[in-house]
Order: structure tokens, then C-alpha cells, then sequence
């Protein structure tokens, strides 16, 4: 009977269901730790767990702990999907927080949109059901914002460029990437340049060569790309090797201050929406500090997202009253302000119809040969989001 | 001229990963699916033996090289032995299941993030010019090389060494070579130290040319194909089917569209499948029921 | 299943088995008269269908040229066809008798010619094979019927008939078969039964239709159950011998009981299983064996189980103690109840015992043990008395439920039962057999003149009920003049699960000694399990751990029994004895030959008293040898 | 594989009739009534959570059944499973999205492609076995997935489809425990269509197709056709399956049905244990419900809150692990654990079957 002892381990496992504590605020987290995705989401979920549990060491909101409870989904939508029940019905949550791939979107949405608790975006994409007019119960504090990124990306191209511009894409054969892309090409054409090739590159190729190798015979002086840092490292790495010389402007994801240092290529350009480290700001110091303490697995330099994330489920927290429900969560997030200490360029704040954010702020960055370190090209720039 | 240096570079990553499957499909005739995850762990060695002998780039590339081939004698040894006998389904969802606990060990120690194991090592990675105007990296141009002394150097082994024609032995006949007192149990050990060595030269060469995550497993299974394309049990058959599959995904990419590079292999492989069910060079064989 | 009406004896013996078949086909045709397993199912016949293939198979025999007071012989395992075979005939006046269908060819030969047979009806090929080379000695023998031809295709003799055609050409029916019934005389001889003795040729005792009729009445007026409710039973013993005739043929015209026939005898334990019997007919030996089976695999089973068992065991052992004495109290009951339902019934039901109400148990002595065994496991065993002579019925019967082992019961009645000065059991009734098929002499040496039969056993009372001490020559007196009954230790000695057969010797010896024959099956799951190799029966009948085995055996049964009671050697036969074969000592029925036996195994007897003496002498002088 | 004689005594067969009913003795019946009940009674009891576990177990237990019919009787291996699973998704999807279908119509529509796309998984079955045969399939899976991408993208549903609960009559299937109902009837179903395929002419050429082809050939089995047929109706349960799959959670997206989805339906049935409905059913229970269990098991742990990084990739490796250990310990899977404890209970109080050999 020796063999049968793993099921009956298995079977008293899922007995086992553990009690839920109710003298928190419960926050619940599904996000890709595990599967191929996880580079780009672990570091998030593990920002967002070491800021809470600094906001209950500090004393927590409104007297209490908030309470994450993390759940994995190796960036399954069926299993994003479940956790969500999970989290809603088992645990309880008064928030859901996603981390994870944008195809585990929909799956969530159609499950908070029942139990009506309010799903904040933390690790990828924002959907575009935050912005005006949102949706009731979505919200998001990532960086990415599909269209703003492009259009601010491509704004920074023309004021850069000082020749006509011969615009190259290169997206990830992932929806999202894709759409984005799709967007910026026609873009482009209103903006008075020249889409000479776009690559749309599967997820996992061997060898990004050939790729570059087309991109590079469509000789390009500008090549955008908007799409998982894989895809946007390896496609230039491919080019330079090509002896390609353009300048290449691409999104920064939370890998891009380590990545701009170990590439040190002159012509490089990330835009994004987060402050790097190198700025050095107080609140830097204090992630900085906080890694250090906690050991984490991941550079702290990765970690903006998900502090930014903590930051926002904190305000959110201190905004509701005790007792917790998700409808005090849901209308205290509706008018929220998040103090982001200079991670962005500015608040995040929330409306009625509006959980994204009311400013969009944008700034670029690039490596200086000549200093030897990451510049900062252009300081912050924002849009308005109003559509 | 770059499209063929592309080819030969593509054709020469899916032959380097290809042989392995060949290596342990040819003795065993067990499907190793764990191979892109045995891949990715030759090349997290490295990163782990970079740091140990730090300043000894040939030294720790050479301890990465050497465990690979232990750990592929052990899973034989611990695991797959175990198997025979079994269902070869049986077998071949073990190697699954033994890719994906590696995959769970590889993100314990490793984490998720990306890994530069060339920096660690302290290389750079130049590309060369090549006559016709092509350029080629340093790693990519070694990968080519490594790929052609790999298969000449298997070549020379199982024609002319003794321990290689015991492989091919066990290979035609198991139960023959038994009888003739070839130990079957250490044969397919070292076959799996083999296959395991030459993945990870592959995982290797690659994550050192372009950085290693959690994509190199699917890498692994990409080459697939290429083998079977070849007839999986036999070595030129990789070799062409590798040649094959990276010239159709090279012109797709350059003429048609890229986003078919991903179906290509596939369909390419349906296509043979329907006509010569056992590869190009492959053994016609009457293929063992599940 | 509609209830017999309760008969007298009287009655009974005014009437023939194919009358009252026809009978039963009138009152209840759609009644089930027997089911038969064919090709995976049981099948049912109705009273009507069984009426019918007699009245086919008798007109197929009259076709044939059978005649009232022609015989005719049937060989073959017990099978439907075997019971139609002998209805027909009877209906025709013919007088049937059975060989087993293990008998040795000279066996066959002397029953052939001294019954006369003109129809041999065989049951397959094998049987066929056997009769085919004596055809030159049989004259008489007119024609042969195979009942189951499926190797019949290279057979072309002009005296073969395949019966499924012999049946399938003819059209007779109820009321043909009852017009043949009608003429038969109740009084008129309907069969043979050819007894196995342990010394001589066997003797075929003639029975009339009527007699056995009344006679076979006694089982059920011992047994009410058997006539009260529907009961199903399941056919294995040889339908040749009486108590196999009685149960398939005899006792379901009279009483509510169904056979069910398995789809080969050979399987009759899945046959068990399947049907789950609510009465059983059986002798020791079968007992004994399914005992010994249990008690082996319960060895194999694990010590949790084992454990289990042993507590039950030990309860049901002061259940079973209380219900011979009819005094059991209530936590005992409730505890039994409890033991039952976790133990015993997942025991009986592995073989199909579960659903038993009766178990009837006859032929042979009986082991004591045994049957404490099996009333421990809740199962009603019952012992009877009977002998062939007695025409199908039983002398003496334990009534039960639960009878005290020990004893064969009380006459039912219609029988005095009395015994002789030398304690002879002797025997009165009307409905006794008719004499030895032409072997007045010997029908004279049963019969007194009085209308006293001797039954050959020996016997005494005790508490009013009789006890068969043995059979009246079976004695051995030792050397030191000890007058020994063999039968009774052989008994304590065939009560071990690993031991098939014993034979006790010792006339005019000092000593007594035992030949063994081991129980293969058990023997060797006891090798299996304790890694003893062995190739066949021979090399476990050498092996030296089974002699060891079986020593412990003798040695628990020797503490048990009075000094010069006890076994103070032993040998174990080298080979089954296989009453198949020519000139074994044993008979059909497993009862072993005393005087072939001691013959064809002499020189290990002789070993036996041999090597003791010299054990004796080296015992002596082993001391000096070592010591030098 | 004949059907085994009842457990228990007294059984026995009087036309070939008996043969036929599924519950053979009275135990198998009241133990099936007992089960039926408990499944009937289980969501009046359970969370939304838990419902929500045994919805993903039906899910899977009918694409588990489909496949064993396929691989465990049939003998075809397939590791297209996820790809059939995304055809009756994206069937229904598409349908429901585009044409505004009710379900009625969406879900014989997922089967009926489920059965084209089964000839065409099926077509290299005819001259392909074993590891080729698996391989072919994988490469129609990764058509399939590359198709359902390409609709995704073109009709701007970047983040997948989104569907509409199932409507009846103005009334919406939202609720978990009706969820849980349908689903149970779809699994019943799938399992009733199992079993009464599998004891018949057709499960018989399956199985001698199974042990020797060329036997099987011999015996006048039309080779062709019952494998096709084996391939036909194996994909049509499963792209029904896929079809429910998307009402259920809402949503179609070629992310759900990746490369490791067929390979936890292989694990399903291997782990199940092959050649067994129950199997089937067992595997399904256990692959999904695993790693739950783990992730339960590891809170459990001594300090787990510490772990907490570490947990998933922990419960990831836990999850290979505890395959690895099944098929290198328990090659039977769990249907021979179950048959182990069953024959303990049914042998009770032997170890073997006495009286087995029939001698005497």
C-alpha cells in the first residue's frame, strides 16, 4: 500500500483548507510567477508583497493588516480564471489584483464582473476598459498604456529625428503587441513618416537574425518596437550584429536599467513611464533598502511596478472603512489619489470614469558612451487622458 | 548571402539540439521530451560554474559541459531506467514530467529573470564579416563550428569506438547485444550523457550568443521537428532535416510572412509524415504500439 | 416452483421418475427444471422442455431398438444430457447404469460385460476412445450415442450416433412421454448403480423405480427445507453414483431443489461462485479440500487479516460450542452476528457458500474437525448415512441445524436400524434395492432372510444417535495385540489441509505408521510462499521441508491421540493416486484400497518399520560413535 | 479484456442479456446510487469555490474520457487534445460572437467540427503509429492554435474572446450550481456514450485494433473506418468539451490552450491509468485537483509564509515530481491503486482468490 500513500497525502492536502483570518483587509493577487512569462511578472508580485508587508509593519490601514493573498497562474488564462473564484468566494477578497499575462484578462473580468469586487491591474498591460469611460470595476497602475506609449514614442522620434523618418516595427506575435504596433504604423503615416517594415516575431525563436536580418534590408533609420523585453532586446541585438547603425527606440519594461547598462548602445532609446533608479530618489533608497532586507530574488531595480502597485492598494486600504467590503474598496478607489514620490511623473488619480489616470507622463532614456551611464533624454512629457 | 548565413546558423542550432533526440531515440527508442529543459539546465550550469571559477572562463565552461553529461547519465541511471519495460508513452510522459519538475528546480534557483551567462564569463561578442557582405557573432560563428565537430566527432564515435558500436549495437538489437554481454543499462547512460552533453552545448552557445530565460524550453521543442524531419534515428537524417526546416523558415520569414515561421516546421513535418511516415534517412520500422 | 405436495412413501412407491417428470411437466411447465451453463449462461429448462428432451432422447432410443429390460450404460461427467440419457431410458423400461467416468479400461470392460449394455451413451470423444477398442469383446453393445461430438469428425464407426441428431430427427412429446410412463411397473427395476468396494470387482445393486422414489423420500423428509422453499443446487458429484443421481435427477422431481449444471465439471468451483447454492450434497473429501483451501489462503493473507481471522475464530469457537448445546447467550450471538458479517461471510462468499442454508455431507466418514470447522463459519453441515443398498435414500441423518460433530444422526422413518452383537450396523425398510445385478451370492451376504441388510460398518450409539466406528474388516491389531480402528485416525490425519490421503498400517507390526499422500495444492502454495522449489508433485513429496511440514502435521495430531494411537512414522507416497489409472489403489470415489495399497507401496512400508529400527539402534549407539 | 465475472457469489447469467447491464451486483448498484447521490448533493454543500473545482474536473473528466477512448482503447495516440479542446471553443466563440448563435446551436456545432477536424486528426492514423502518429497530431494542434491566433488578432479580440453565459429562454447560466448540473449531465453523458460504444461491436474492434492490427484485419475489422470512427468520436466529445469550456469561463483565447494542456490530458490518462474508464475519470480528478492540493499541502509546511516566493515554483516542480513518481512507481496509475484497494476489500480476508485454479 505504500504506493497509495501519495494519494491519500494528496487527499488530506485538499482537506486542508486554510482559515481565513477576518480582521484584515484581504487583497488578492493571481500573477505569473511560474511558466515562461514569469521574468517579466515574478518581480512585481514580490514588489507588491514586500511593500504590504512594510505598510503592516508600519501598522497597516486604518489599524489593520492588509492581507495578500497570491495565487500563481503561469500566465493560464483557465487558470487565472479559477484563482479568481477562488480568491472571490473562498478567501473572500475585497480587491483582486492581476499580474499577469493580458490573455488572463478576460477570464478575470468576466469573474469580478459577477461578484462585483473592484480587479486592479498591476504587472502588464493596462486594458483599455480603464480608460474613459471606464469600466465600473477596472483599474490599473502599470506604466504601458496602449496608444498613449506609441504616441508619445513616435512624438519623441519625430522631435529626435533630423532626416525624414524610415520607420521599422518589430512586434511579439501576441495580441497585445501586435494591436499596438498596428496602431503606431498607422500612426506613423499621419505623423509624416515612412513604415518600411513591419516583423511580427513568434514568442519563442531561436535565433532573432533572421528577423533582423529583413528589417534591416527595409533599411530603416528608426526601428520601434513595442512588445515583451525578449522580443525588443534580442530584435536589436540581431540588427547591431547586422552592422545596422539606426537608432532603435523601444518600451521601458522593468528589466530596461540593467539591460541599458549591459548593452551600452549609443543609439538606444526606452520610453516609459517609470523614473530609473539611477535618479537615486528617496523612494528608490527605500526599495533599494527593503530588497536588501528581505533578500528577494530579483533586482530591485525591477521592482518599480510592483511598489507602485503596493502604493496604490495602500491608499486604497486607508480610504476604506473598517469593516471592509469590495463596495467600500470599489467607491474609495473611484476618487483615489496615489502619491507616487517620483516614480512617475506625477499622481496617479482616479475618477468616476476614469481608473487609469487623469496624466499620462512619459520620459526617455539612453546610454551616454561618453559618461558611461544611463541619461535621461527627455524629462517628463504627459498626455492628457480624456478619450 | 545574410539569408544563408541565417540558414546556416538556424540549421546548426536545430542540428546541435536535434541529435540529442536522435542520441537517445536511436538506442532506447524513447522520445526525450525533457531535452529543452535538460538544454536550459546545461546552460544555468554554466551560470553556476562562471561564478565558482570566476576569471577561468575555458575552466568553468568545461565543468558545464562535463556535468551536463553526468546529469544526463543520472536521469538515465535514477529515472528512466526504471522505465524500461513500460510503455514507451509511459516512458516518453515521464521525460514530460521530469521537464517540468526541472523547470520548477530551475526557477527555485534560478529565478525567472533573464540571464547573461556570456557577461558572467567575461566574453564579448563580436560579429565577424564575412565575404558577400554577411555578418555573423562570434558565438553564432562557434556554434557552427561546434555543431560540425559535435556531428563528425559522433560520427568518428560510433563507427570506430568500441562504446559506439555497442550504442548502434543496442540500438538494432537489444536483446541481441544483451546476449553478446553488452551492458544495455550503460549504454543508454551514456547515451543520455551524450544527448544531455549536446544539448547543453547547445543551451550553452545560445543563451552565451543571445541570453538564456524560460523561452529555451520551447527552443528545445522547435528542433523537434528538424530530428523527425530526418528520421529520428539516424544523425545525417538531423543533420538534413535540420538543413531543411531552418531553409523553409528562413524564406517564409523573408518572403512570405514571419508569423508563419511557427507553423512551418509543422506542416513541414505533416507533409512528411504523409509521405515517408519514417523520416528522409530515418529505419523504416513497424513502430511499437502504445 | 410450485410446492410439492406432500407424499407418503407409500404413495411414492407406486410411482417412476419419467411419470412424475411428466407430472411436473403438466402442473408447471414454465417451472425451472434444471439451469445448465452453455457458452457462458446458464440456460433454464422448464419442466416442459426437460419433458420433452426425454420424450425426443427416449424415442431416438426406441429408434434405436430399445427395449424394456435392455441396458444401457452412460459415461461422462455430470451434464444435463447425462440426466435426459437416463429419464429416456427409464421411460422405456431400459435399466441405466453410470461407469465414472475416471474408470480404468478393465474397469469399464467388466462393467460393460456384466451389465450388458446394447446402448453406451458416451458424453464426448475421450469416452468414445475409451470403449472403442473393447467393442470386439462387447457383442451386445449395439450402438454408441455421443452426446458431445465436437471431436467427432474423424470418427467413422457404424455403431456412433451423435445424440444432438438422434434428438433433433425425432418429435415425441409430453403426452407420448407420458403414455410410455403410464405402461412402466413402479415395482419394475429402473437402474444400477455399480458400488465402489475397496476389495473385489464392483457390484451393481439393482433399484426399482418405485423404492428409490420413496427411498430418496427420507432426504427430504430429514431435510423439510428441501421441499418448503426453492432451493438451488449445484451438480458435481458423479451423476453414476447415488447420491449424484439423487441430486440431479431424483430429489428435484420430489422437492424444490434446481441443479445447476456448470459449463464443465472441472469448473464446478466457478460454478459454486456463480450460482452461490442454497443447499449443497457433497462428500468429506470436497470439504475438506475447500477447508483446506481457506485455511491456506487465509495462511498467504496478511498479518492484519490473519489477526482478524484468529479473533473470529476464537469467538466463533465458543459461538459454535454453545449452539451444539443450544445455549448460546445473547453478546455471544451478537458477537458472532458481528464476526460473520466481517469474516466468515467474505470467506464463504469467495466461493459461493454464502447463500448455503444446508449442506448435506454422506459417502464417507466424515472428519470431526472438519465439520467443527465449517459450523464455525456459520455454514449448516449436516452428516448422513447412507449406502447404495439403501436405493437413494439415507440411513441415518444428523437433523441439525448445527449438529453436534461425531455422530451420523437418527433414522428417519420407515428404517429400524439396529446393530449386531459385533456392533454391525444393520438395517430395515421397505424401500431398500433390489439385489446384486446377477450376483445372487453377494445379495445373499447383505440380505438376511429377516429383512436385515448389512451395512458392513461398524457402529455404537451414543446419546441416542448412531456413531460409525468403522468399517467392519478395517482393523489392525499390532504386534503388542492392540485391536486399532485405522479409519479413525486416518480421519484425524486427512483433517490436515496439506494432507490429501492417509493410510494407517501396523497389523502385526509394534508400531503404527502412516503413508501420506500430500495435497498438492495446498502443498504447494506452501512452497510457493516460503520459496521451496520444486518442479512437480514428486520433487515437493521429496522435498525435505514439506516431510518436515507434514512431520508437525503427525506430531499435533499424535498429541491428540492415545499412545498406541499414535503415528510413529510416516512416508509420503512419491505420486498422486490417480484413480484414473489402471490398477491404483483407490476408487473412483477416492477411497482407498487397504491391500493394494499396502502392496503397491511395500517397500516403503517396509522402509517405514526398517529405518525406525535402525534410528532405534543408531539412537543407542550414536553416542559411542560421536564420542570415539 | 472480456467483462469480468461479478465480485460477489450468486451471479449468474441466464441469456446474454444479463450480460449487458453496466452494475452487475448489488453492491455495484447501491455504491453507484450512493455515488449518484453524493454528486447530486455535493453543491448544496459546497463553496463557489469548490463548485468551481468539480466544473474543472467534469471539463476535464469529459476530455479525459474522449481521449482514453482514443489512446487507452483505441490505441491512437494524441497530443493534439488541446488543439481539438480550442476548436470547439473557438467554435462556439466565433458563433456565438459573430453570428449571435444560442448555445443549442454552438455546442452540436463545436461537435460537428470536433468530428471533421477527428477525420483529419484521424487521416495519418492510417499510415502512422506510435510517437509518429502523437507528433502528427501535435502538428495540427499548432495549426489549429495558429488559426484561432489569427482570428483573435484580425478581428481585434486581442485579449480573446469574450462569451456571453448561455441564455435559455431570458434566463442566464451564471449560477455556480446550475453550472455544476450541466456540467455533471455533459460528464454523465460523455461517460454513458463511453461505455455503451466501448461494450459493443464498435469497443471491440477498437480494442482488437488495439492489441494487433494486423489481427484485427484478419478477423474482418474494417481497420479504416474504426480508427477514423475512434478519431471522430473522441474529437467531438472533446470539442464539446472545449465548447463548454468557453461558456463556462466566459472566454476564448488561444493562450488557454497551449502545448501543455494535451500534455496534462496524456498525464490524465496515464496517471488515470490506461485502458480504463474509470482511469479516465480518476486522472482527471487527480491532474486537476493536484495542484491545489500541493499549494493547500505547502501552506500547511512549517514557515510557508516565508516561502511564499518560492511556493509556486516549488508547487510547479511538485507537480512534475509526483508524475515522475506515478509513472516510475504506480505504472497501473491510479486505477491500479483503486483495483489494489478494491481486490482488499473484495478478497477480504485472502490475499488471493482461493479455490482459483479449478482444480480438484
Amino acid at each position: 500500500m505504500r504506493k497509495s500513500g501519495l494519494a491519500f497525502v494528496a487527499i488530506a492536502a485538499m482537506a486542508a483548507v486554510p482559515a481565513a483570518a477576518q480582521d484584515a483587509y484581504l487583497v488578492g493577487v493571481t500573477g505569473a510567477i511560474t511558466g515562461p512569462a514569469a521574468g517579466s511578472y515574478a518581480p512585481v508580485v514580490e514588489a507588491l508583497r514586500l511593500y504590504i508587508d512594510r505598510v503592516n509593519a508600519a501598522g497597516g490601514a486604518n489599524g489593520k493588516p492588509i492581507r495578500l493573498i497570491i495565487q500563481d497562474d503561469s500566465a493560464e488564462p483557465s487558470k487565472a480564471a479559477a484563482n479568481a473564484k477562488k480568491l472571490l468566494t473562498q478567501d473572500n477578497v475585497q480587491l483582486l489584483i492581476n499580474a499577469s499575462l493580458s490573455s488572463t484578462y478576460a477570464p478575470m473580468v468576466a469573474e469580478i464582473t459577477r461578484a462585483r469586487v473592484p480587479l486592479l491591474f498591476t504587472g502588464g498591460v493596462c486594458p483599455k476598459d480603464v480608460y474613459p469611460k471606464a469600466n465600473d470595476m477596472q483599474f490599473c497602475t502599470t506604466a504601458y498604456a496602449a496608444n498613449y506609449d506609441s504616441r508619445a514614442t513616435l512624438s519623441f522620434v519625430k522631435d529626435t529625428a533630423k532626416e525624414p523618418v524610415r520607420l521599422g516595427l518589430a512586434a511579439m506575435a501576441i495580441p497585445i503587441s501586435r494591436g499596438e504596433i498596428d496602431f503606431a504604423e498607422e500612426l506613423s503615416k499621419t505623423m509624416g513618416m515612412t513604415p518600411v517594415d513591419k516583423e511580427i516575431i513568434p514568442p519563442p525563436t531561436p535565433d532573432y537574425t533572421p528577423f533582423a536580418t529583413k528589417l534591416k534590408d527595409a533599411n530603416p533609420n528608426w526601428v520601434y518596437s513595442w512588445a515583451p523585453w525578449v522580443t525588443q532586446v534580442r530584435t536589436l541585438e540581431g540588427l547591431r550584429k547586422l552592422d545596422w547603425k539606426g537608432n532603435y527606440i523601444a518600451w521601458a519594461h522593468i528589466e530596461s536599467e540593467l539591460e541599458l547598462a549591459r548593452l551600452k548602445d549609443a543609439n538606444l532609446y526606452v520610453v516609459g513611464a517609470n523614473s530609473l533608479f539611477q535618479d537615486n530618489l528617496p523612494v528608490h533608497q527605500e526599495i533599494l533598502a527593503a530588497a536588501k532586507a528581505a533578500n528577494v530574488s530579483y533586482p530591485p531595480t525591477q521592482m518599480t511596478e510592483g511598489w507602485i502597485g503596493g502604493m496604490a492598494v495602500e491608499a486604497a486600504m486607508k480610504a476604506t472603512p473598517w469593516p471592509p467590503t469590495p463596495a467600500k474598496v470599489h467607491a474609495a478607489m473611484q476618487g483615489l489619489k496615489i502619491d507616487t514620490k517620483g516614480l512617475r511623473g506625477g499622481p496617479i488619480e482616479w475618477t468616476a470614469d476614469n481608473h487609469f489616470r487623469t496624466k499620462q507622463y512619459y520620459r526617455v532614456y539612453k546610454w551616454d558612451t561618453a559618461k558611461n551611464a544611463t541619461v535621461l533624454v527627455k524629462d517628463w512629457f504627459a498626455y492628457d487622458v480624456t478619450q | 548571402m545574410q539569408l544563408y548565413v541565417n540558414i546556416a546558423v538556424l540549421a546548426s542550432i536545430y542540428a546541435l539540439i536535434a541529435c540529442g533526440y536522435v542520441l537517445i531515440y536511436r538506442v532506447s527508442r524513447v522520445l526525450n521530451l525533457a531535452h529543452g529543459e535538460l538544454m536550459m539546465l546545461g546552460s544555468y550550469l554554466l551560470l553556476t560554474t562562471a561564478s565558482l571559477f570566476t576569471g577561468h572562463p575555458y575552466l568553468a565552461f568545461a565543468a558545464a559541459a562535463l556535468l551536463a553529461l553526468v546529469v544526463g547519465a543520472l536521469v538515465y541511471l535514477f529515472l528512466l531506467r526504471r522505465m524500461t519495460g513500460e510503455m514507451v508513452l509511459a516512458a516518453v510522459l515521464t521525460t514530460v514530467a521530469l521537464g517540468i519538475l526541472l523547470r520548477g528546480v530551475m526557477v527555485l534557483i534560478w529565478s525567472a529573470s533573464q540571464q547573461y551567462p556570456r557577461e558572467a564569463l567575461g566574453w564579448a561578442n563580436p560579429a565577424i564579416a564575412l565575404p558577400g557582405g554577411a555578418r555573423i557573432s562570434t558565438f553564432a560563428l562557434l556554434l557552427i563550428l561546434s555543431t560540425a565537430a559535435v556531428y563528425l566527432s559522433l560520427f568518428v564515435f560510433l563507427r570506430f569506438s568500441r562504446w559506439g558500436i555497442r550504442m548502434r549495437a543496442a540500438g538494432q538489437n537489444p536483446l541481441l547485444a544483451a546476449q553478446r554481454g553488452i551492458s544495455l543499462h550503460g549504454v543508454y547512460a551514456l547515451a543520455w550523457g551524450l544527448s544531455t552533453f549536446t544539448g547543453g552545448l547547445a543551451g550553452m552557445l545560445l543563451a552565451m550568443d543571445s541570453g538564456l530565460d524560460g523561452t529555451m524550453v520551447v527552443i528545445g521543442l522547435k528542433a523537434f521537428p528538424a530530428a523527425l524531419v530526418g528520421g529520428l534515428d539516424s544523425l545525417v537524417g538531423a543533420l538534413l532535416g535540420s538543413l531543411i526546416i531552418a531553409a523553409a523558415e528562413i524564406f517564409l520569414i523573408h518572403h512570405v510572412d514571419p508569423l508563419l515561421s511557427d507553423v512551418v516546421p509543422f506542416l513541414v513535418l505533416i507533409a512528411m509524415l504523409v509521405i515517408r511516415p519514417w523520416g528522409l534517412l530515418g529505419t523504416k520500422e513497424e513502430l511499437d504500439r502504445v | 416452483m410450485a410446492r410439492q405436495p406432500p407424499l407418503s412413501r407409500a404413495a411414492r412407491r407406486r410411482m417412476t421418475a419419467p411419470g412424475l417428470l411428466c407430472e411436473r411437466a403438466r402442473t408447471t411447465p414454465e417451472g425451472v427444471a434444471f439451469r445448465s451453463k452453455h457458452l457462458g449462461i446458464y440456460r433454464e429448462r422448464s419442466w416442459l422442455d426437460y419433458a420433452t428432451l426425454v420424450a425426443r432422447c427416449a424415442k431416438a432410443f426406441a429408434g434405436l431398438g430399445l427395449k424394456p429390460g435392455d441396458r444401457v450404460a452412460i459415461m461422462g461427467d455430470a451434464c444435463e444430457e447425462w440426466a435426459v440419457c437416463d429419464q429416456a431410458a427409464q421411460a422405456l423400461g431400459a435399466i441405466v447404469y453410470g461407469i465414472y467416468p475416471t474408470a480404468s479400461t478393465p474397469e469399464i470392460e467388466y462393467q460393460m460385460k456384466d451389465g450388458g449394455a446394447v446402448i453406451f451413451v458416451a458424453e464426448n470423444q475421450e469416452h468414445v476412445d475409451r470403449i472403442l477398442p473393447l467393442l470386439d469383446r462387447l457383442p451386445g453393445l449395439a450402438w454408441i450415442v455421443v452426446i458431445d461430438d465436437a471431436a467427432m469428425f474423424a470418427y467413422d464407426h457404424p455403431k456412433l450416433r451423435p445424440y444432438q441428431a438422434l434428438i433433433d430427427e425425432q418429435t415425441g412429446n409430453l403426452a407420448w412421454l407420458d403414455h410410455q410412463a403410464r405402461l412402466l411397473d413402479p415395482n419394475a427395476p429402473a437402474f444400477i448403480v455399480y458400488t465402489s468396494g475397496t476389495t473385489g470387482h464392483p457390484k451393481g445393486a439393482l433399484i426399482s423405480h418405485g423404492r428409490h422414489l420413496a427411498a430418496t423420500l427420507s432426504l427430504v423428509e430429514c431435510y423439510p427445507t428441501l421441499a418448503n422453499r426453492p432451493h438451488r443446487t449445484v451438480v458435481y458429484l458423479p451423476l453414476c453414483h447415488v447420491l449424484g443421481r439423487d441430486v440431479a435427477v431424483t430429489l428435484p422431481l420430489i422437492s424444490a431443489v434446481v441443479p445447476h449444471y456448470g459449463e464443465d465439471v472441472e469448473d464446478f468451483t466457478t460454478t459454486l461462485f456463480e450460482i452461490a447454492p442454497t443447499v449443497l450434497f457433497t462428500v468429506p473429501r470436497y470439504m475438506q479440500k475447500f477447508a483446506a483451501q481457506i485455511l491456506v489462503g487465509l495462511g498467504n493473507s496478511s498479518p492484519l487479516k490473519r489477526a482478524v481471522y484468529g479473533a473470529a475464530l476464537r469467538l466463533a469457537r465458543r459461538y459454535v460450542c454453545g449452539r451444539w448445546e443450544n445455549k448460546v447467550s445473547f453478546p455471544i450471538m451478537a458477537l458472532q452476528g458481528l464476526a460473520h458479517a466481517t469474516v466468515f461471510r467474505p470467506i464463504l462468499n469467495k466461493i459461493g457458500f454464502d447463500a448455503l442454508e444446508l449442506v448435506i455431507c454422506g459417502g464417507a466418514p466424515l472428519p470431526a474437525e472438519t465439520m467443527a470447522l465449517w459450523h464455525m463459519y456459520g455454514v449448516n453441515l449436516v452428516e448422513i448415512y447412507g449406502q447404495t443398498e439403501a436405493a437413494g435414500g439415507i440411513i441415518t441423518g444428523q437433523r441439525g441445524p448445527f449438529p453436534r460433530p461425531g455422530d451420523v444422526g437418527t433414522a428417519p422413518p420407515g428404517w429400524d436400524v439396529r446393530l449386531a452383537e459385533d456392533g454391525e450396523v444393520l438395517v430395515r425398510g421397505a424401500d431398500l434395492f433390489e439385489g446384486y445385478w446377477a450376483n445372487d451370492e453377494a445379495t445373499r451376504g447383505v440380505m438376511h432372510e429377516d429383512g436385515w441388510m448389512r451395512t458392513g460398518d461398524i457402529g455404537e450409539w451414543r446419546d441416542g444417535a448412531l456413531r460409525l466406528v468403522d468399517r467392519a474388516r478395517d482393523f489392525i491389531v499390532t504386534s503388542g495385540g492392540k485391536t486399532l480402528s485405522p479409519s479413525f485416525i486416518e480421519n484425524q490425519l486427512r483433517a490436515s489441509p496439506y494432507v490429501a490421503e492417509a493410510m494407517v498400517v501396523g497389523h502385526g507390526r509394534k508400531y503404527l505408521a502412516a503413508l501420506i499422500e500430500i495435497d498438492f495444492d495446498t502443498v504447494s502454495d506452501w512452497a510457493r510462499s516460503r520459496n521451496v522449489s520444486y518442479t512437480g508433485f514428486t520433487s515437493l513429496a521429496d522435498n525435505a521441508q514439506v516431510t518436515a511440514l507434514i512431520r508437525a502435521e503427525i506430531d499435533r495430531i499424535n498429541a491428540q491421540l492415545a499412545r498406541v494411537e499414535q503415528i510413529k512414522a510416516f512416508r509420503i507416497i512419491p505420486k498422486a493416486l490417480d484413480p484414473e489409472e489402471e490398477g491404483e489403489p483407490v476408487t473412483p470415489t477416492r477411497k482407498v484400497k487397504r491391500a493394494q495399497m499396502q502392496a503397491r507401496f511395500s517397500s516403503l512400508v517396509d522402509a517405514m518399520y526398517d529405518d525406525e529400527e535402525e534410528r532405534l539402534v543408531s539412537d543407542e549407539i550414536g553416542g559411542v560413535l560421536k564420542a570415539s | 479484456m472480456s467483462k469480468s465475472l461479478p465480485r460477489a457469489s450468486g451471479y449468474f447469467r441466464t441469456s446474454y442479456a444479463d450480460e449487458l447491464p453496466l452494475v452487475q451486483t448489488t453492491l455495484q448498484r447501491l455504491s453507484l446510487k450512493a455515488v449518484l447521490l453524493a454528486l447530486l448533493v455535493f453543491p448544496f454543500f459546497a463553496t463557489s469555490f469548490q463548485l468551481d473545482l468539480a466544473c474543472q474536473v467534469f471539463l476535464a473528466a469529459i476530455g479525459a474520457l474522449s481521449l482514453m477512448l482514443l489512446t487507452g482503447y483505441a490505441g491512437q495516440v494524441s497530443l493534439g487534445h488541446a488543439g481539438l479542446i480550442a476548436a470547439g471553443a473557438f467554435t462556439a466563440g466565433i458563433l456565438a460572437k459573430e453570428l449571435n448563435a444560442p448555445f443549442w446551436v454552438t455546442i452540436p456545432a463545436a461537435a460537428v467540427v470536433g468530428a471533421l477536424l477527428g477525420v483529419v486528426f484521424g487521416l495519418p492514423s492510417l499510415r502512422l503509429r506510435g510517437l509518429y502518429l502523437a507528433v502528427s497530431t501535435l502538428a495540427l494542434h499548432f495549426v489549429v492554435v495558429y488559426l484561432g491566433g489569427e482570428y483573435e488578432t484580425k478581428r481585434g479580440y486581442s485579449t480573446g474572446i469574450v462569451v456571453d453565459p448561455p441564455k435559455l429562454g431570458g434566463f442566464e447560466l451564471i449560477d455556480g450550481r446550475l453550472w455544476y448540473f450541466v456540467m455533471l449531465a455533459f460528464a454523465v453523458g460523455t461517460l454513458l456514450i463511453c461505455l455503451n460504444l466501448l461494450r459493443g461491436r464498435t469497443g471491440r474492434a477498437w480494442r482488437a485494433i488495439h492489441s494487433h492490427e494486423t489481427v484485427a484485419e484478419a478477423l474482418g475489422i474494417g481497420i479504416a473506418g474504426y480508427k477514423l470512427l475512434a478519431f471522430v468520436v473522441s474529437s467531438a466529445l472533446t470539442a464539446v468539451a472545449g465548447a463548454l469550456f468557453a461558456y463556462y469561463r466566459g472566454f476564448v483565447s488561444v493562450e488557454a490552450f497551449s502545448l501543455f494542456l494535451s500534455i496534462q490530458y496524456v498525464a490524465m490518462v496515464i496517471i488515470g491509468g490506461m485502458g480504463s474508464l474509470l482511469g479516465a475519470i480518476l486522472g482527471a480528478v487527480f491532474v486537476t485537483l493536484f495542484p491545489y492540493a500541493i499549494e493547500n499541502g505547502m501552506r500547511l509546511l512549517p514557515g510557508a509564509e516565508k516561502l511564499a516566493g518560492a511556493v509556486f515554483a516549488v508547487n510547479y516542480a511538485a507537480f512534475g515530481l509526483v508524475m515522475v513518481l506515478f509513472l516510475v512507481f504506480e505504472p497501473q496509475g491510479l486505477v491500479g491503486i483503486w483495483k489494489r484497494l478494491q481486490s482488499y476489500f473484495v478478497l477480504w480476508p485472502f490475499k488471493h482468490r482461493p479455490l482459483a485454479s479449478g482444480r480438484r
